[in-house]
């Protein structure tokens, strides 16, 4: 008997994925970013970003490729700060929303009975108040700054997620193959979480993809209300800037924030959709 | 033959571009189909048969399938030459499709009517009126019962056979010279199966269609073509007149074909598969006679007498819901009042049509389905009632290995991580080495090549499918196995290797089993004592050779004399 | 049928018994004095003590949270704090700009993704499709203010096709005003509703169902437009009309810049003045919509899709 | 929408939602202008004269006041006719008398209205606090109780008795609080009275509406009011006394679109859509040269530039109950650290000036020849002050926030801030908040600083030192809590007297004291700057603006020649 190598579903997920080039270079760009984010966070990078460079307002050039805002800062730095802000934003709603989302939404749609009865009615109701007055007043509450937006994202993003997941987990629960689950002595938790959630993970990555563009963009809305992020440089901010800046030709700031978040935005979502494909092992080589 | 040809395939390949480069699904493929003649195509699933009827429809999907080489011709012209909107002429219209899968062949969303009348409708100038009259005429000539209310239904509303009769009904809706027929029975079982063949035997004289019948079972075929073409590994082995092939087959895998399909008379000790008959590489053997030799099963069993399994009135329902607030208003008894006894190392067959009760009822003697009343007594005790825990060690004894073996294996699972799961589970085998190793023991020993172990359930044909199946129930090494139509899905030929594997097991580990089935040959062969169930009741049931010889109850009747019958007068010896 | 819509409409109360609660506990609990606010720069603290007597706030909460839930299930919002205007007649007002802006544009934007992507199932795996899905995030992630900014500039200033700002009450007259905010609209929204139609559209594509159509002789298109399409539209519906209630709010940046008098602005000027009781209607309003709207859905299902039964 | 020649109308812009029209509530300057225009008080400025005079609108003449300066008895003009409504028998707008102002001023004190003007008259006219107090339980208010601070002589006299001299009295009296309502019409309209403004006022509204434009006609019967024919010299120079002793109003019809985001604004004055424009913050720079003059393309357009200071003051409030804020050193070490001229030059384009204190220059009580020590860039004294302070370099001082409101430029001005203590190794937190939060912020003392900018309600130094009286401390307007028992004595003794040389030294002497003792982080007093279109005659600025629009005319003819330039 030939000796056979262990795998798995995501060891051989990550295999193929490797195989889709623009799989790869999404995957490159969003680690890269992640990176650029965890330096900047370090003070690796851009911690200097409240220096003035130069004079304000001045247009992309050799020396400020970005050019330089109203303080004669350096938009370059602050794009990478707000790098950190953006990318945070979108891990922390994401790391907030999908527990909430994934367990409730599969307790729900295993379960049934009352439990599903109590859950629908918990995201019917989040969900039929309008996001941005949840995003709105829970960012009131918690006071302004990064950790607000983090929570009020989180917080009103899991809905979806939730409703998704429960629908899936109605379906795959009816397969044969939980039940076979059954047959060989599995209790409920092993059927729930290592036969049916492996099976709807697609969902998850998609909607995590998403839930990071819908973050990101979120917080340029709030900065616009002003309940952003306050005292770091975020996209969110550069862009509200923007409006008082396209007046005078000032376009480098809004440009460079705009096209730093449409990269990774786009990352994310062909990233999803590869992450998505390469887990489904039916999708093998094609 | 010196009837024209209406349609003659000339060495047609068809290649597949997939991940892992270029497969050939059909390789230099020539036959001919005289006009108003029948020609069947037989062989084992994945051989190119429907491959090759999409090739003449011109629905192979681009860009994956490339044809290298060969030609369709269609009354003289070259369909592979056409443009689409030729093809489209065409398709429906002078040739047309039955498919597969009348489950899902049909859109779910419209009325049946519609779907049939839109076929006339593309091809001929006449009114919406007009055709959905015809539409419902047609459904008349297919003889689904009040067609005209029928027609305003939906498919999810008819039953397998109506929607398959529908497909029917498309596809003749436009009297096509070339009717293709993929396996239009394989979805349905026994009773309707022949209804259906005789059926399409009908139309095919009235409208004098030719007609390319696709199958894999060569039994069904006897009835109705007039030649038949046997494909085996893309490649087309014998061509031949239909009564010759069922006395003078001269491939070794035609004979196979012809000897794996067990017979109602005859009790082999096994059956014989094509691998008796040819290896891998399609060399043909010298059949052993041992293994044909009939014998009867009462003297070779030896006889047991402790019984295992006792079930007593056994009822299982199900709640029909309803009512204001969704509440339960009446109950659905799948299973109506059961009773029988089982003795260890003994099989119990039960058969009766799709609906009847039988998976209800196997999988309440698991408990997999909570039964309402009765009780179920193992082993001497009673397991109606016991809970959580003892159930799980229950598990370990009692395995039930699924209907539908494709469905039962987790699609994100690799086959090892499947087969040891039970062993995790039950704590056996203390480290993960030493149960991949049990895993690739019974593995092996259900005839799988151990080194596909990490693939996932998709790489695999629907019998290895079946035999994973089975070797998962096997690895906690239980004592009662309930078989839910373990072959029911499988070609013959597989069916045949399967069927063998099981009995071999019984003997080798003394497994009791319940075999559910609605195939009354199959159930004869494997099974001891045979229950026929109808509406959730067992309306009769006695030794396997008593039930065939002489069945009390019409229903049983009915069953068995829809048994297709191939050439009957064929029997074993002719092949040795 | 019947039943079931009355069942779900029952379903509205607990459904609001959440909603007021949420809202309660966010506005009135955490949100601070909002009397400095309503009383202006001159506040003096006595008078401050008066208004917060009028308004209630010196009640016990329960009481307050009841009449939240009162006027949730009467629908008797009162008088704005802020504007001591009838809410009533604050959300008809503001509901006509805001509907004329929205509903269009929302319409609009809807059938274009729809059409865009069958066009990109068509052409499936080519070149084309991997094109409009590149440009659609691009035009998703271009912050709306961006837009606003470069359009009004460009297509209402410099070329003067469309009015800068404002709104006029009735039909013809209104068009001008909404045209550019509701290309915006679209704009936006096309993104992410092309990126959904795509893969519902594509899922269906590779069904039996479709084989059996094409083998009937039916045209590529045909089969879309018939076959596929319309058993997509189930997953479409859901993401259409879960929409709407958000439209209700108005597109906010969309009105403070064109200066559409419309439901998005009260509810920002609510907000900021903590005007409870207008916040609470606001809230109360779209989560009564959205019910009603995932009922609509549910029935629009029947209608699709043969399979579902309400019950 | 084309422009229109035939009719006489006047396009201007509110850069704010307007609530409604009920003038006890018309708090802030914008709500004012509105209701300014179709209702009127007792008196009003007088459009040209500068420095503000005040002249008899709806009074007769000046009151005659007591000797003790307590008693003040006013005639009204005879035949002012209220616009017609429903409201009046036969729809038909009776005559204005006596009772209707007395009703108007109770109404400010009404407890069940809760007026935001009441500040005005708080304590301040006998007998009226006790008929508010009285009241405030009761089921219902009644007007007819005789208050003897508040007497009606007869149906064009009536008299008001003070508590104490409040020498502001009759610029109350000229604050859209106290405009004129009739009965009538608040029984008649209820709490929709809002939205139903009728008023004795040159234009009728007939019914406001939220919406985006609100479009006032001329008042047909109003009484004969003619344009002034004197004004500041220089005036007629410039043709604003070209209608000197025509009847007013001289335009049939008022548009005033309401505008809140700054380019829509811009681009629709640019367009010629309005007559008139306010020029905020991002605007300036693309109307106005370095040199402060106005840009050519503008120019050539006919468009004239207006900029004159306004009676305001901006300020960062230190929270003088924070523990740190007690260290003068500190807070002169912030004043002196703080770049104002980048900062005027960055968000004012220099148009603003450097406050000295808090009464603006333009009133008594500001010496202009006074400079304020601190208020110089002075980086070196400023680190050595805050050495001194017990911080050197900042080391051991906390991170300090400055609470704003969360719009785009007061984030940057705090910025901007930020950056400059930051300079002396000060950190500054921006704490960003909705309109309400902050507000809530400065009333509870929730906050280390903030930043607020005053405009005057009225001429008078008081309503700027005002924002530094002890009493006055949170939730009232002196949200610094700064205490100071001398400052609070003089000012105590300097309000309660008339105008007069005497009381314009203790001003001054108020307005320097607190300069070295730097209560705030003061900024400046800013520039107005409008825009008017080459047609838009008689403009002229006016701090107190609310019964200006009257006395607007257009010139058709210039307004069709240059329109094409645009
Ligand atoms: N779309 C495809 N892409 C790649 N390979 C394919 C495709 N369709 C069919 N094949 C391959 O072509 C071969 C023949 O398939 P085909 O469906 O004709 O078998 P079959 O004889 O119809 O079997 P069955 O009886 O199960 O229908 C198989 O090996 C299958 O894997
Ligand atoms: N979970 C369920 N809820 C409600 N009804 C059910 C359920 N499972 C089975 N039934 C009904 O019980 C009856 C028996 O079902 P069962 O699956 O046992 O039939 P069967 O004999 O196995 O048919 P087949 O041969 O098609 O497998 C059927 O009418 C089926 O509709
Ligand atoms: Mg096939
Ligand atoms: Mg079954």
């Amino acid at each position: 008997m030939e000796l056979i190598k262990e795998n798995s579903l995501w060891k051989d997920a990550f295999k193929r994925l490797t195989k889709d080039k623009w799989a790869l270079i999404s995957l490159i760009i969003v680690l890269a970013y992640a990176l650029v984010a965890i330096m900047a966070a370090l003070g690796i990078v851009a911690s200097d970003w409240a220096r003035e460079v130069g004079a304000g307002n001045l247009p992309p050039s050799s020396e400020h490729w970005f050019g330089t805002d109203m303080f004669g800062r350096s938009v370059l730095a602050k794009v990478v700060r707000g790098t950190q802000i953006a990318m945070s934003v979108g891990l922390a709603a994401s790391l907030i929303a999908i527990p909430i989302g994934v367990t409730l939404g599969a307790l729900a749609g295993y379960f049934g009975g009352w439990v599903d009865d109590l859950i629908t009615w918990l995201y019917t109701t989040f969900s039929s108040i309008p996001n941005i007055m949840l995003l709105i007043s829970i960012t009131m509450i918690l006071g302004k700054g990064i950790f607000a937006v983090y929570i009020a994202l989180g917080l009103t993003s899991w809905v979806t997620l939730c409703r998704l997941i429960r629908g899936e987990v109605m379906k795959h629960k009816e397969r044969e193959y939980v039940q076979a689950a059954g047959a060989i002595g599995g209790g409920h938790l092993r059927k729930l979480f290592l036969h049916i959630l492996p099976n709807v993970t697609h969902i998850i990555i998609i909607n995590t993809s998403l839930q990071f563009q819908f973050a990101i963009k979120s917080e340029v809305i709030l900065s616009y209300l002003g309940l952003g992020v306050q005292g770091e440089p975020s996209w969110g901010t550069m862009i509200d800037d923007a409006k008082l800046e396209l007046s005078r030709g000032v376009w480098w700031q809004l440009a460079s924030a705009t096209f730093a978040m449409f990269l990774v935005v786009l990352a994310f979502n062909l990233l999803g959709d590869a992450l998505r494909d390469s887990l489904d092992p039916k999708l093998k080589g094609k | 033959m010196t009837t024209p040809s209406l349609l003659s395939v000339r060495n047609l390949v068809v290649d597949f571009q997939t991940g892992e480069g270029i497969t050939r699904a059909v390789n230099n493929v020539s036959f001919d189909i005289p006009a108003g003649k029948t020609i069947g195509i037989v062989g084992e699933s994945g051989s190119g048969k429907s491959v090759t009827s999409l090739a003449v429809m011109g629905l192979l999907q681009k860009p994956a399938a490339i044809i290298p080489q060969g030609e369709i011709l269609f009354n003289g012209q070259d369909l592979l030459k056409f443009n689409d909107s030729q093809m489209r002429d065409i398709r429906g219209n002078q040739i047309s499709m039955i498919f597969q899968e009348p489950m899902t062949s049909l859109n779910p969303v419209f009325k049946v009517g519609d779907q049939i009348a839109e076929t006339i409708r593309i091809h001929r100038k006449i009114s919406n009126k007009e055709a959905w009259d015809r539409a419902v005429d047609l459904m008349n000539q297919v003889g689904i019962p009040n067609p005209a209310a029928s027609a305003h239904k939906y498919p999810h509303e008819m039953s397998g056979g109506q929607k398959q009769r529908v497909m029917i009904a498309m596809a003749i809706a436009c009297e096509p010279k070339l009717l293709i027929a993929d396996e239009p029975t394989t979805a349905l079982d026994v009773t309707i199966q022949k209804q259906v063949l005789d059926l399409l035997f009908g139309l095919q004289q009235k409208y004098h269609m030719s007609m390319l019948f696709i199958t894999h079972d060569l039994g069904v075929i006897g009835d109705i073509a007039d030649d038949v073409v046997v494909m085996y590994r893309s490649n087309v082995v014998e061509k031949n007149n239909a009564k010759e092939i069922f006395y003078t087959a001269k491939h070794p895998y035609t004979k196979g074909l012809l000897a794996c399909r067990p017979k109602l008379g005859a009790n082999p000790r096994r059956l014989l598969t094509v691998s008796d008959f040819m290896d891998e590489a399609g060399i043909e053997k010298h059949v052993s006679a041992e293994r044909v030799v009939v014998f009867d099963k009462e003297s070779e069993k030896e006889k047991s007498s402790e019984i295992l399994l006792e079930v007593k009135n056994l009822v299982t329902q199900f709640p029909i819901k309803g009512g204001f607030f969704g509440r339960t208003v009446d109950h659905f008894k799948a299973v109506n009042d059961v009773s029988f006894t089982l003795k260890k190392g003994k099989t119990l067959g039960l058969v009766g049509e799709s609906g009847c009760g039988k998976t209800t009822l196997g999988r309440s003697i698991l408990r997999l389905v909570e039964p309402s009343s009765g009780s179920i007594i193992y082993g001497g005790k009673d397991i109606t009632h016991v809970y959580a825990e003892e159930l799980r060690l229950l598990r370990r004894k009692m395995q039930i290995i699924f209907q539908d073996p494709y469905s039962s294996l987790n699609p994100r699972m690799t086959i090892s991580e499947i087969l040891t799961e039970p062993l995790n589970i039950h704590k056996v085998g203390n480290s993960k080495q030493e149960r991949l190793d049990m895993a690739k023991e019974l593995f092996d020993k259900v005839g799988l090549k151990v080194n596909q172990l990490n693939r996932y359930p998709h790489e695999f044909s629907g019998g290895q499918r079946q035999r994973i199946c089975i070797a998962r129930a096997l690895m906690l090494r239980p004592e009662f196995v309930v078989c839910d139509e373990s072959v029911s899905a499988l070609d013959v030929s597989i069916q045949a290797q399967v069927l063998n594997l099981l009995l071999d097991l019984q003997q080798e580990f003394g497994l009791t089993y319940i075999f559910i089935s609605h195939d009354l040959s199959v159930v004869n062969f494997i099974a001891d004592e045979v229950g026929v169930m109808n509406g959730g009741k067992i309306i009769e049931m006695d030794k396997a050779n008593n039930i065939y010889k002489n069945p009390k109850e019409a229903y049983t009747r009915a069953l068995l004399s829809a048994i297709p019958k191939g050439l009957v007068k064929s029997d074993l010896s002719s092949l040795v | 049928m019947i039943k079931y819509i009355i069942r779900r409409l029952l379903y509205l109360i607990p459904v609001l018994l959440g909603v007021s609660f949420i809202i309660f506990v966010l506005f009135n609990l955490v949100s601070g004095d909002p009397t400095a606010v309503l009383l202006g720069k001159n506040a003096t603290a006595r008078q401050m003590m008066e208004l917060r007597e009028q308004l209630g706030l010196n009640k016990p909460l329960f009481d307050q949270y009841l009449d939240v839930v009162r006027s949730a299930f009467t629908f008797d919002f009162g008088y704005s704090w802020a504007t001591k205007q009838e809410i009533k007649q604050m959300i008809i007002q503001g509901a006509y700009p805001s509907l004329a802006l929205s509903v269009p544009a929302f319409t609009i934007a809807t059938i274009l993704s729809l059409i865009i992507s069958l066009v990109v199932a068509f052409y499936r795996g080519k070149g084309i499709d991997l094109f409009v899905r590149v440009t659609c995030i691009a035009g998703q992630s271009i912050s709306a203010l961006a837009y606003i900014l470069f359009f009004q500039y460009f297509f209402a200033y410099k070329l003067g096709w469309f009015e800068i700002s404002g709104f006029e009450f009735g039909f013809p007259d209104f068009i001008p005003f909404i045209a550019l905010p509701a290309i915006i609209f679209i704009l936006l929204s096309i993104g992410p509703d092309v990126r959904f139609f795509r893969t519902v559209i594509l899922d269906e594509i590779y069904q039996d169902y479709v084989r059996t159509a094409r083998a009937k002789g039916l045209s590529e298109v045909t089969v879309l437009l018939k076959h596929v399409l319309r058993n997509a539209m189930i997953p479409i519906i859901t993401y259409v009309v879960i929409q709407i209630p958000t439209l209700i709010l108005g597109a906010l940046l969309l009105e403070n810049f064109f200066s559409i008098p419309g439901l998005g602005g009260i509810t920002l000027n609510a907000l900021n003045s903590s005007d409870f009781p207008v916040i609470k209607a606001m809230a109360i309003l779209s989560s009564v919509l959205y019910i009603i709207l995932s009922l609509i859905t549910d029935v629009l299902y029947t209608i699709v899709d043969p399979r579902v039964k309400l019950k | 929408k084309q422009n229109n020649f035939d009719e006489r109308e006047i396009n201007l812009i509110s850069p704010e939602k307007i609530a409604g029209f009920d003038p006890i509530n018309a708090s802030d300057r914008y709500s004012g202008n509105e209701a300014g225009k179709v209702y009127e008080g007792l008196f009003e400025f007088h459009p040209l004269k500068r420095p503000y005079e005040l002249m008899p609108n709806l009074a007769e003449a000046l009151p005659i006041v007591s000797a003790d300066g307590l008693t003040y008895t006013f005639k009204i003009r005879k035949g002012v006719l209220f616009h017609d409504s429903p409201a009046f028998q036969g729809g038909l707008g009776r005559e204005m008398k006596a009772d209707d102002v007395v009703y108007s001023i109770k109404r400010l004190a009404d407890p069940k209205l809760n007026a935001k003007g009441w500040w005005l008259l708080d304590d301040r006219i006998a007998g009226l606090n006790e008929w508010k107090t009285k009241y405030s339980s009761a089921e219902a208010t009644n007007y007819d109780e005789e208050i003897e601070g508040l007497k009606k002589i007869d149906y064009y006299s009536l008299q008001v008795k003070l508590k104490k001299p409040y020498p502001q009295f009759l610029y109350a009296l000229a604050m859209p609080y106290t405009f004129i309502v009739a009965k009538e019409a608040v029984t008649h309209f209820g709490k929709e009275f809002l939205n139903y403004p009728v008023g004795t006022g040159p234009f009728i509204l007939p019914k406001f509406e939220q919406s985006s434009m609100i479009t006032y006609v001329r008042n047909p019967k109003f009484r004969e009011k003619l344009y002034p024919s004197e004004g500041e010299e220089g005036d007629d120079k410039l043709g604003l006394l070209a209608d000197a002793g025509k009847k007013i109003p001289l335009v049939d019809k008022i548009n005033v679109h309401i505008i809140t985001e700054s380019q829509p604004k811009w681009l629709s004055f640019m367009k010629a859509k309005d007559d008139l424009l306010e020029v905020k913050d991002v605007n300036i720079q693309q109307a106005i040269t370095p040199e402060k003059d106005l840009k050519g393309e503008h120019k050539e357009k006919g468009v004239r530039l207006f900029m004159n200071p306004v009676l305001d003051v901006t300020y960062f409030a230190f929270n003088h109950e924070e523990p740190i804020f007690k260290n003068k050193k500190l807070r002169q070490a912030m004043n002196l650290a703080y770049d104002r001229v980048g900062y005027n030059k960055m968000f004012h384009e220099n148009t603003a000036f450097e406050a000295n204190g808090p009464t603006p220059p333009g009133l008594a009580g500001q010496r202009k020849e006074f400079k304020n020590p601190y208020i110089k860039y002075d980086i070196e004294l400023a680190k050595k002050l805050l050495a001194e302070a017990g911080y050197p370099g900042g080391k051991g001082l906390p991170t300090i926030t400055v609470q704003t409101r969360s719009d785009t430029i007061s984030r940057q001005q705090v910025e901007f801030f930020e950056k400059s203590m930051r300079k002396i190794g000060i950190n500054i937190d921006v704490g960003m908040n909705t309109w309400p939060e902050l507000v809530n912020k400065v009333t509870k003392k929730q906050h280390q600083m903030y930043t607020m900018a005053w405009g005057a309600d009225y001429p008078d130094a008081e309503n700027f030192l005002g924002l530094l009286y002890c009493p006055n401390q949170s939730p009232g307007s002196n949200g610094a809590n700064y205490c100071n028992p001398e400052f609070d004595a003089v000012y105590k003794v300097a309000t309660i007297m008339q105008d007069s040389p005497e009381r314009t030294a203790m001003y001054e002497k108020l307005n320097e004291s607190v300069a070295f003792d730097v209560p705030w982080v003061i900024g400046f007093h800013r520039t107005d700057i409008y825009l008017a279109q080459a047609w838009l005659k008689n403009f002229k600025h006016m701090e107190f603006n609310h019964s200006q629009f009257q006395y607007l005319n257009v010139d058709l003819e210039v307004k069709k020649q240059l329109i094409k330039k645009f």
